[in-house]
């Protein structure tokens, strides 16, 4: 799935998942970096997504502040 | 046999004046009436006394009775001067008498004295007991309750051309200062004497045919002795009097004088000359109302006209200044309202405003907090996934101790170390010697390593 | 004329009323003259009869004593 | 309605209605002139009443006194 | 509506009735100026109506105060 | 939807909805910008619809008091 | 069966039921010694994989605090 499909709620969501399978012990060690890594992207995804976010609303901010 | 046995009628009354000589020596006081009375030309007078039952007319006694005319003038003046009243027929007296007797006329009381308190006594309780009957009757107040008019202008008069005080009365009347008319009429009536009831009310009766003539009637007769005015005393023309269709007003006798009649009239008054005064005063009265009204209506007439003329003033000058202050009200309503709308207007916009920046605030605060809070929560699922795989890791660490551990323990060469050796035949373990031919080769081992010996038996 | 055609008392009763409404302000105005000039016109007639003999009424009374 | 035909009462009644409305600001403006013409009219027919009432009372007095 | 047509008692009470919506904050914004503007339009008319009144008013007053 | 065409009123109910959204975290980031974007547009509008007012209001509260 | 074929989950199962046997003396004295080469085998294994996943989590971890 491209990083930039995945929605900033779906991506949240997908972490709490992975979180909740790691609590319960349902992931085999194998599988753990792995995971990690996935959780490491959505993350990655998510602040991007906030960052921009972030820069946009500082710009309209700004033009409401004018 | 006659002779002793009968007495001849002299002897016979002889007897009898004798027996009462001694029974009656010394004189006796007697009561009774006077029923029969005569004076006579002689200067004696000759009465016949009598006594009635309590409650009837009847007589019950009787006898005659003498007053010699030596006795007789000072009698009769001493009762009349004491009691006011003539000796006559029908009033009641107490006699001190001697008991006559004379063969030929018989028994009679030789008046010596007569108490004239005790008639006086008697005269009172009669006139009492007419009032008290008349009392009785329940008419005492009825001519005092007719309506007296305003002005008795018209006036039947009951009294005698003779009467005193007829004239006095007609000259007051119809010389009155104040020139008011009178309509006087004579209806002449006896006012001396026993015949004064019937008398007056013949004229009375007279009187009544013309009722719707007189506004009012008077009965009026001066001066007289008690006895005269006894006659005034009389039930039944009291009686009549009281029911009678016109106010009748009495003037009887002098200023002590009140007969039974005045007070079953309408007015009494103590003399003619007294009613005379009492009736003009009506017309002095109602005279001086009317000149009162007169003036009266004159001045509230004119007093309506300065009230109404004040109030249309009044009137105007409210119009005036409520018209006015009705406009200056209307404009500054006016002024108001605008003020008001212009304020409130300006109020609401600034209102607005205050509430489109307030919106953009919360909005800036909003998405901030929004950011911030969506950052924190990143933030610590990365940490919790952290931290979970740490205490995996932790985990499985352990484990891998605990089973590695387990693994060693059940190595048999610990089993070996103590003194125990497993002995093999052919690569496997030996459990049964018989399976071994003797003289084959058997490798046993031991902690240290291990050796090869061979079955003897 | 009969006393009971217009009596004193019928007089003043009537004198006394329109007073009462003179003085209660209860009488119009348009009234007032009409009702005055009743007024005088019934003291005058009572003045009259109080003064002045009825040769008729002394014609009667002459005429009963006989 | 005819001046003449009003009592002076019934005209005094009716400024004082009028003049009640104008004191509660009861009347439209645009009554009012109407209004205050009328008063007008009703205080001169009051007046004149008033006038002749009084030259005829003047009038009444005058004979009694004689 | 024309102006002569409303009646002065009619152009207050809508004059307090706008005035109450606006003090109420019942108006959009984008009614607030038109119904200002039907306010200054009463309220002028009231004025007319006020002026010649007075003039009419003072005219007939002076008349009874004569 | 045109921003001359909505009116006063529903343009700050709608701002007031988005704000009610934003402050109880129910938006997607991805989305906060466009809803923003789309808020400081009706606030704007808000605004010219306000100052329009406003300086009509001006004008006409001028006009009357001349 | 090639070491690196065998999961984490997988080895740990069956060093535990190998376990289990020796503890319960279900095994002959003759099986015992490569039942146990197994086991030390498959804790060789156990312990390769984690110590690989801790240090790849490490790394990456590492990466992402850069």
């Amino acid at each position: 799935m491209d990083k930039k499909e995945i929605s900033y709620t779906a991506a949240i969501k997908e972490i709490e998942t992975i979180l909740g399978k790691i609590e319960n012990q349902e992931l085999d060690v194998d599988e753990l970096a792995g995971k990690l890594r996935r959780v490491t992207e959505l993350i990655k995804t998510c602040k991007s997504k906030l960052h921009s976010a972030e820069s946009e609303v500082d710009k309209i901010l700004k033009e409401i502040g004018d | 046999m006659e002779n002793s046995s009968s007495v001849s009628l002299l002897e016979l009354n002889s007897q009898i004046k004798s027996c009462l000589h001694k029974g009656f020596m010394a004189p006796v006081w007697v009561r009774a009436e006077i029923n029969q009375y005569n004076e006579h030309y002689s200067g004696h007078c000759y009465i016949e006394l009598i006594e009635k039952g309590a409650n009837t007319d009847s007589i019950q006694a009787s006898v005659r009775a003498t007053i010699w005319a030596s006795a007789f003038r000072r009698i009769k003046a001493h009762f009349e001067t004491s009691t006011g009243q003539c000796l006559s027929e029908g009033i009641k007296v107490l006699v001190r008498a001697h008991v006559d007797y004379h063969e030929v006329y018989g028994i009679s009381l030789n008046i010596r004295e007569i108490d004239p308190n005790y008639t006086l006594g008697d005269l009172a309780r009669k006139r009492l007991e007419t009032m008290r009957k008349l009392e009785a009757t329940g008419i005492m107040d009825m001519n005092k309750e007719l309506p007296f008019p305003v002005v008795p202008q018209r006036i039947a008069i009951i009294s005698s051309l003779s009467a005193a005080g007829y004239e006095d009365f007609t000259n007051q009347m119809q010389q009155n200062k104040n020139k008011i008319h009178y309509y006087l009429k004579l209806f002449p009536a006896t006012m001396q004497g026993s015949s004064v009831p019937l008398s007056i009310m013949a004229a009375l009766d007279k009187v009544a045919e013309h009722e719707r003539l007189f506004d009012v009637v008077v009965v009026i007769r001066g001066g007289g002795s008690k006895t005269d005015l006894s006659h005034f005393d009389d039930f039944d023309l009291a009686y009549y009097i009281a029911q009678f269709p016109l106010p009748v007003i009495t003037g009887i006798g002098h200023e002590k004088d009140d007969p039974v009649i005045d007070y079953v009239a309408h007015t009494r008054c103590k003399t003619p000359t007294a009613v005379a005064s009492y009736l003009l005063e009506f017309g002095i009265e109602f005279e001086s109302e009317l000149d009162w009204l007169n003036e009266k209506i004159s001045s509230e007439s004119k007093s309506l006209l300065v009230v109404e003329k004040q109030r249309l003033k009044d009137l105007s000058e409210g119009i005036n200044a409520s018209t006015k202050l009705y406009m200056e009200q209307a404009e500054s309503l006016l002024r108001e309202d605008l003020l008001q709308t212009e304020a409130a207007t300006k109020q609401y916009l600034q209102q607005l405003n205050f509430s489109l920046n307030r919106l953009g605030d919360s909005l800036t605060l909003g998405s901030y907090q929004f950011l911030n809070r969506s950052q924190s929560y990143q933030e610590k699922m990365l940490y919790m996934v952290e931290s979970a795989m740490q205490r995996r890791f932790e985990k499985e660490n352990n484990r891998l101790q605990v089973l590695s551990k387990d693994a060693q323990f059940a190595n048999p060469d610990n089993i070996l170390k103590k003194g125990y050796s497993v002995s093999y035949y052919k690569g496997k373990a030996i459990k049964d010697p018989s399976e071994i031919d003797i003289g084959e080769t058997i490798e046993t081992r031991v902690y240290k390593g291990s050796f090869k010996s061979r079955l003897l038996e």
